[in-house]
């Protein structure tokens, strides 16, 4: 069970000590560089034996990791600043994403620009802690919940096709791709980038942290086996997403033999624009830069969302967040030679298939 | 099987049964419940059916009330075929439980006859007044038929039975669930109300003295196929019965050959004897 | 005339027990009891997670519930209300189609017949399944997928219970109808649908808190930003458990108020029905 | 005789629903009927409304890419992988619906007590109780014991199902006549005896449809839970993976849908095999 | 209110009720069913209760059958409490509904009290195939409830209740819902099977030729509270009853009694002469 068995021989290193990890959701390439991990044998290389747990629409991570079920849990900043706040005891211990990859889209018809013009716009968004970037920028713009009618987008992106949420909120890793994979009844062909006009909040401003690696605080505080694990941790995960950035189209083969049902061209889409999310890095793959934290817990004291609440009232604790572990595993990685930061790095051109096929 | 009654011929019949046959089903399931029934009752006569379960006599109050019809001869009910009779509302009916609908009042229910066929409220409500009146429930015009006891439920299905003014009077069994003494009690209202209103009556009952009691005539019938099997002439006070009769001796003869009728019928070996009965 | 009135009462009053609960009969037993058990458990688990010092996205306690459900009785109330109205939507338009249906069914049997496979899917399948695809059908930004969600749930069991209902026209009735020479309009408002009434009801009982249930998981799949269910969800995901739960008491009254509602109904159309 | 005319009555319902659809589709205006600001009907575009040929040609398509068994095989394997966990719910819900209607039916007191809860259970949302379960589930782990997802799942379901049961079982429990009660009462028979030889038999006829409405529900609970939870292998998780393919690829959507009425049918099914033997307890009594 | 019958004291009586009350309920919605009930049952004998509907006929025989306790009095079977010989199986009961097991066989409706007693397999089989020769339904054993006639289920009833051989049979109104004809048949049955096994019976019915046809004596109550105001002693062929009977004078003569000290009851005005009855 999660939790429990990881102190003992780690220092042995004979048996490998079980780990497990909480994703916030189900498997796809957003996680691309941990299945590359487990797949590579990164994980093992170091003494782990790190299992994979499914998240679904009701799993919240850092719940399930401060309740003790599972040792580590991948979520965004702001969803955790709010659990923290009601007395979840976790840290993130590496920053994987530097870059936001929520935007809020819409057919270049409905000019929609920036997010002024989203006022009396039907906007669309999911929730569940989706949607903090989303009425920041509102807020920046002047624009109020009440000037918007605010809808929770589904599953699938029909809403926005058939127009009955003007600009809608999409993972450019994700539910963009959904939009280009889908014909346009007026040309025959798929939706093109051009009918689509998109505002990404990280050029709004608003943009805060996501997927990040999520440890117990406690246990880090006392248990040295479970510190030590944590940098262990990191450094496979590490070499997973360099993997990723290094091989997307093994990476996404990867993430399907996984049991991710999305089509091979979509599967190769989001491992792309996720590894746009890391890649070049500040200042080395999963440091947490504190501009960005600032930026992140700022909005998070400061925005509204439809019932008045704000995320946090107060700002996080001290052990909300540490670069130890990442710092460690970093300098044992640069060691041996893993390029950490992706300065050189240039995306691929992928090809959208109708369906995502 | 023999139709002996005198007095009747000639005039208009309340009801006219001719070579009367049923057959329920088809094929080799088939059950022949009647067969050759001759039956006749006159205006303002009170008939007996009396026979044992399943001999038939609902069949045969059906047919007259055109709720089943015949496979073979006719039935006529004031020289018009049964169904022509019941569109005209010619009869009443009480079945062997009141049957009375649960969410309508006493007097709701009395009415319901009159509101299907249109008739105009004032006169619903006098109409139900005076039936009220009759049955001796006029307290319980508002109640639901739940609030009543079994007796009182069977008078108001009787009301409603007699509130358009039947010529003719259906009855199933309509005290079978009673207790005695109820019954006797329902008995001498019937007899009370047949006399005033002057209608013929159809009625089927298994009590021997209950069908003595009120008949001018008690037609015994057979087990399967369903036949005619005497007729019993009742010569009590007549029109004018009255409790006492139930002790007099001519009562006891009457329910004495009723029941021998009716045990010839059981044995089908001793039918001969059972004819002797409609000579008597 | 039968010897069995006595037990005759006791049966009968134990086979409508869903429909006898909430009221009536041994009222002090049956108000007083339910709520000694509920004050029990309330109390047992409010001091298990006072005593074990519980996290609140382990279990959050009564008193914390009913904190948040106190400051945020606006918020609880204004989503119930969007919920009840879907739900209400719901329960009237799958009720009115239900009882339609059957009275069609009743009458043409092959219709009926007909039926019986799209019946029979719906009466097994999880209907808030079909929210998706209703989202497309209907449009997501009105609340309509929600309400015919609402809708379909109700609209089984009420077809179901009124179809039975309405073949328990007793003979008696039917033959006196006959006798009566009722035209077939006739006989269906005086005797056929008053009989079917208490049947209709139980459908609509079973259906009213499944139209709430299912009202607000539909919200779950999308749509305005509206009810109880999409606050729900949104405050368990910053693992604010007290409050999700202070909206799941919103919703468990909803429903309470739905049942009570359709049994309140229930029994004043049928108070005349004895056994 | 009577089966050929309701089948080929049931196909032809099915027929007509199907040419109902395809007309509508055809003739109904693209974006609903639309009656003082309410859709009334759906819109008829492609991605609404699929044409039937398509909803049912998709299952015969690979699951995703160009190759690969056809879709319905993943719909199939799905639905056997939600009709397993369904029939564990089945069997916690039964076991327990029938224990608290043994408790209610033998003590006033527990069912005035018990009853309004049970009732009141059912208006919980499921997608509340999903993730609370999924963690007291997890926290009942142990070293020889690991709590698996999806027996979060199967208690989800047993949580809908013992509903019916329960209510169902009680009023059968209660259902033997008067009579009964008091000729046990005469045989001095006590309460296990009086349960063995007359109340379970009694409950058959309450049971059968309570079973069936137990096993309608667990395949209801096994669904929402596994969406909820996102259990991946069964039609719930399903929904949520199918729809991401919903805008380039309408007819999708839809396998799932049919593969959540065969997985219910199937389970009544069995549920109705099960009342084969038990035949003999449903003879009603024919009073003379 | 008295009890006359003699040739009993100072043995073992079958039932002995002595002062015996029963009121339901409490308070202002209390209801006194019955009032100072003293009756004797002896060994052997065969007693009537008759009166009208809610009189508490059912009652008195559920306070001897130990089915309600009595508020206050006594009752003693076998000079015992009621309840010792309940758990002593000291009688047999029928109600008036057979109130078979529909899913058990005939053979198994009527092995069911050996069955609940522990009873051996083989001891069971030849109590059983006894009973079903004793009631004539051999041929049924196989059969279940539903497959069977009223009248044959009501048989099955009363084999179950003689299975243990009771010494005491409680039947109320076991023949309520059986036609005229089945009844009287089932009657001489009764007759025949208690003569053969010796039993007292306490017999609840509504109907008098019944009551005068199968009794010893016929204790007659009157309504709410429940008293007895007469006993009406019959002396037919004693013993050795059959249907001939049913016509003779005397049987007529003793079911008069019975009517009169019934009406008298009902009028309460009428209550001296009710009265009467006892000095006949
Ligand atoms: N609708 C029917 N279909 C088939 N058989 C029927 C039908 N109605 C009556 N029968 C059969 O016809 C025969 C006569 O039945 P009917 O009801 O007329 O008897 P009955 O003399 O009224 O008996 P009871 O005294 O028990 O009321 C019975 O054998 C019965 O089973
Ligand atoms: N369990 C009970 N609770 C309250 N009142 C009762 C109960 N059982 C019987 N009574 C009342 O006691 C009176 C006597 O009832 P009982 O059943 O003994 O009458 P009965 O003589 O058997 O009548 P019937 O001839 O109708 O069977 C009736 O008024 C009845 O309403
Ligand atoms: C209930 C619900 N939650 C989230 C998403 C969208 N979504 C899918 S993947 C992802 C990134 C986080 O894993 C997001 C936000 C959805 N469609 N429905
Ligand atoms: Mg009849
Ligand atoms: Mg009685």
């Amino acid at each position: 069970g999660g939790g429990t068995p990881s102190s003992g021989d780690s220092a042995g290193g004979s048996e490998p000590v079980k780990v497990k990890l909480q994703l916030q959701w189900v498997a796809q390439a957003q996680f691309a560089g941990y299945y590359a991990a487990v797949d590579q044998g990164y994980y093992k290389d170091e003494g782990l034996d790190v299992q994979i747990v499914e998240g679904g629409p009701d799993i919240v991570p850092q719940d399930v990791l401060s309740a003790g079920d599972v040792d580590y849990a991948i979520s965004w900043v702001p969803k955790v600043l709010g659990s923290i706040e009601q007395g979840a005891k976790i840290t993130d211990v590496a920053q994987i994403f530097e870059r936001s990859a929520t935007t809020q889209i819409s057919f270049k018809d409905k000019s929609i620009a920036d997010p002024a013009q989203l006022a009396g716009k039907k906007v669309g968004s999911w929730g569940y802690g989706n949607e903090w970037e989303l009425f920041a920028g509102m807020q920046k713009a002047g624009v109020q919940l009440s000037d918007i009618k605010l809808i929770q987008q589904a599953f699938d992106m029909n809403g926005f096709l058939s127009g009955d949420i003007d600009a809608a909120q999409a993972m450019t890793y994700n539910e963009y791709a959904q939009v280009l994979e889908t014909k346009n009844p007026k040309t025959g062909q798929l939706y093109q980038p051009s009918d689509l006009n998109v505002i990404d909040w990280n050029k709004v401003g608003t943009a805060m942290l996501q997927d990040a690696i999520w440890a117990n605080s406690d246990r880090l505080a006392s248990d040295p086996a479970y510190a030590d694990e944590t940098t262990k941790f990191i450094k496979a995960s590490i070499k997973g997403w360099v993997y990723a950035r290094d091989n997307p189209d093994q990476a996404a083969k990867i993430v399907t033999a996984a049991g991710s049902q999305l089509g091979q061209s979509h599967q190769l889409w989001m491992t792309n624009e996720v590894n746009k999310l890391i890649w070049p890095s500040g200042h080395g793959i999963g440091m947490i830069d504190d501009a960005s934290w600032k930026r992140t817990v700022d909005i998070a004291l400061g925005t509204k969302n439809e019932t008045g609440a704000t995320i946090i009232s107060k700002a996080p604790p001290e052990t909300a967040k540490t670069n130890e572990y990442v710092e460690k595993a970093l300098s044992e990685l640069k060691a041996d030679g893993v390029d950490v930061d992706g300065k050189g790095f240039k995306p691929i051109t992928v090809q959208l298939q109708e369906g995502g096929n | 099987m023999n139709e002996t009654s005198a007095g009747v011929a000639g005039d208009v019949r309340a009801v006219r049964v001719q070579g009367a046959g049923k057959v329920f089903g088809s094929g080799p399931t088939a059950l022949t419940a009647l067969s050759a029934i001759d039956l006749e009752v006159g205006q303002g006569e009170f008939v007996s059916l009396i026979g044992p379960s399943g001999c038939g006599k609902s069949t045969l109050l059906r047919l007259i009330a055109d709720l089943d019809q015949p496979s073979s001869g006719s039935v006529q009910v004031f020289d018009k075929p049964a169904g022509q009779a019941r569109r005209d509302q010619d009869y009443g009916i009480a079945f062997q439980q009141a049957g009375l609908l649960p969410w309508r009042t006493v007097a709701a229910n009395i009415a319901l006859p009159l509101e299907l066929h249109r008739i105009g409220k004032a006169e619903r409500a006098t109409r139900v007044a005076e039936l009220l009146e009759l049955i001796g429930l006029v307290e319980f015009a508002g109640s639901y038929p739940d609030q009543l006891s079994g007796g009182m439920q069977q008078r108001v299905a009787i009301a409603r039975a007699l509130v358009e003014r039947p010529r003719l009077l259906l009855m199933d069994e309509p005290f079978g669930a009673l207790d005695e003494m109820t019954r006797e009690r329902m008995q001498n209202e019937l007899v009370r109300i047949c006399s005033e209103t002057g209608a013929a009556v159809v009625f089927v009952t298994h009590s021997i003295p209950e069908a003595v009691f009120l008949s001018d005539r008690v037609v015994v019938m057979s087990p399967r196929p369903g036949r005619i099997v005497g007729v019993v002439p009742v010569e009590l006070g007549q029109g004018d019965r009255h409790d006492a009769l139930r002790e007099e001796d001519s009562f006891f003869a009457a329910v004495a050959a009723v029941r021998e009728a009716l045990h010839g019928v059981e044995a089908p070996a001793s039918q001969g004897s059972a004819r002797g009965v409609d000579s008597r | 005339m039968t010897d069995v009135p006595a037990g005759g009462l006791r049966t009968d009053a134990t086979t409508t027990i869903p429909s006898r609960v909430l009221a009536g009969g041994s009222a002090v037993r049956s108000v007083v009891a339910p709520i000694v058990l509920g004050a029990i458990v309330i109390v047992a688990w409010q001091a298990l997670v006072v005593g074990l010092q519980i996290e609140p996205f382990v279990l959050p306690s009564p008193s914390a519930i009913g904190h948040q459900f106190v400051a945020n009785l606006d918020n609880v109330l204004a989503g119930a209300a969007r919920t009840g109205l879907n739900a209400l939507i719901g329960l009237v338009v799958g009720a009115v189609l239900g009882v339609l249906g059957a009275v069609l069914a009743n009458i043409a049997s092959v219709l009926d017949g007909m039926a019986a496979p799209l019946v029979a899917a719906l009466s097994v399948m999880p209907i808030v399944a079909l929210a998706p695809v209703l989202y497309t059908m209907y449009g997501a930004d009105v609340e309509a997928a929600r309400q015919i969600v609402a809708g379909l749930a109700v609209l089984i069991p009420v077809y179901l219970n009124t179809l039975r209902g309405l073949r328990q026209v007793k003979p008696v009735h039917r033959d006196l109808m006959r006798a009566y020479a009722a035209s077939a309009g006739q006989q269906q408002w005086a005797v056929t649908l008053p009989t079917a009434a208490p049947y209709v009801f139980t459908g609509l009982r079973i259906g009213a808190s499944l139209a709430v249930i299912s009202a607000l998981v539909a919200e779950y799949f999308g749509g305005p930003v509206t009810g109880l269910g999409k606050s729900i969800t949104s405050a368990a995901a910053s693992s604010n458990y007290p409050l999700a739960w202070a909206y799941v008491l919103g919703a468990i009254l909803l429903g309470l108020v739905f049942y009570g509602a359709t049994l309140g109904l229930e029994r004043w159309v049928t108070r005349h029905r004895s056994s | 005789m009577r089966r050929l005319r309701s089948i080929g009555l049931g196909l032809a319902g099915l027929l007509l629903a199907a040419a109902v659809w395809e007309l509508y589709k055809t003739f109904g205006p693209e974006n609903g009927v639309v009656v003082a600001g309410r859709t009334i009907l759906p819109r008829t575009s492609d991605r609404a409304m699929p044409h039937v040929w398509e909803m049912a040609g998709r299952l015969f398509e690979p699951a995703v890419g160009h190759s690969g068994p056809p879709l319905w095989q993943n719909v199939l394997e799905a639905g056997l992988f939600s009709l397993r966990i369904a029939a564990v719910g089945w069997v916690i819900g039964v076991v327990v619906g029938l224990a608290l209607a043994v408790v209610m039916s033998g003590l006033k007191i527990a069912e005035a007590a018990v009853l309004p809860w049970v009732i009141l259970s059912q208006t919980v949302p499921l997608i509340a109780i999903a993730p609370l379960v999924r963690r007291w589930g997890s926290a009942l782990s142990t070293d020889g014991f690991e709590w698996e997802s999806w027996y979060s799942v199967a208690v989800i379901a047993g949580y809908l199902a013992f509903f019916p049961v329960a209510v169902g079982m009680l009023r059968g429990l209660r259902s033997p006549d008067a009579t009964h009660v008091d000729l046990m009462r005469t045989y001095g028979a006590g309460w296990w005896r009086t349960l063995r030889a007359l109340r379970l038999p009694a409950s058959v006829p309450y049971l059968l449809p309570a079973l069936r409405l137990a096993a309608a529900a667990a395949v209801i609970g096994v669904v929402v839970a596994e969406v909820s939870i996102g259990l991946r292998g069964g039609i719930g998780r399903m929904i949520i993976e199918y729809a991401q393919a919903a805008g380039g690829d309408p007819a999708k959507p839809w396998a799932p849908i049919f593969g959540a009425v065969v997985l219910g049918l199937i389970a009544a099914g069995f549920v109705t095999l099960l009342g084969l033997p038990l035949r003999r307890y449903r003879r009603s009594e024919v009073t003379a």
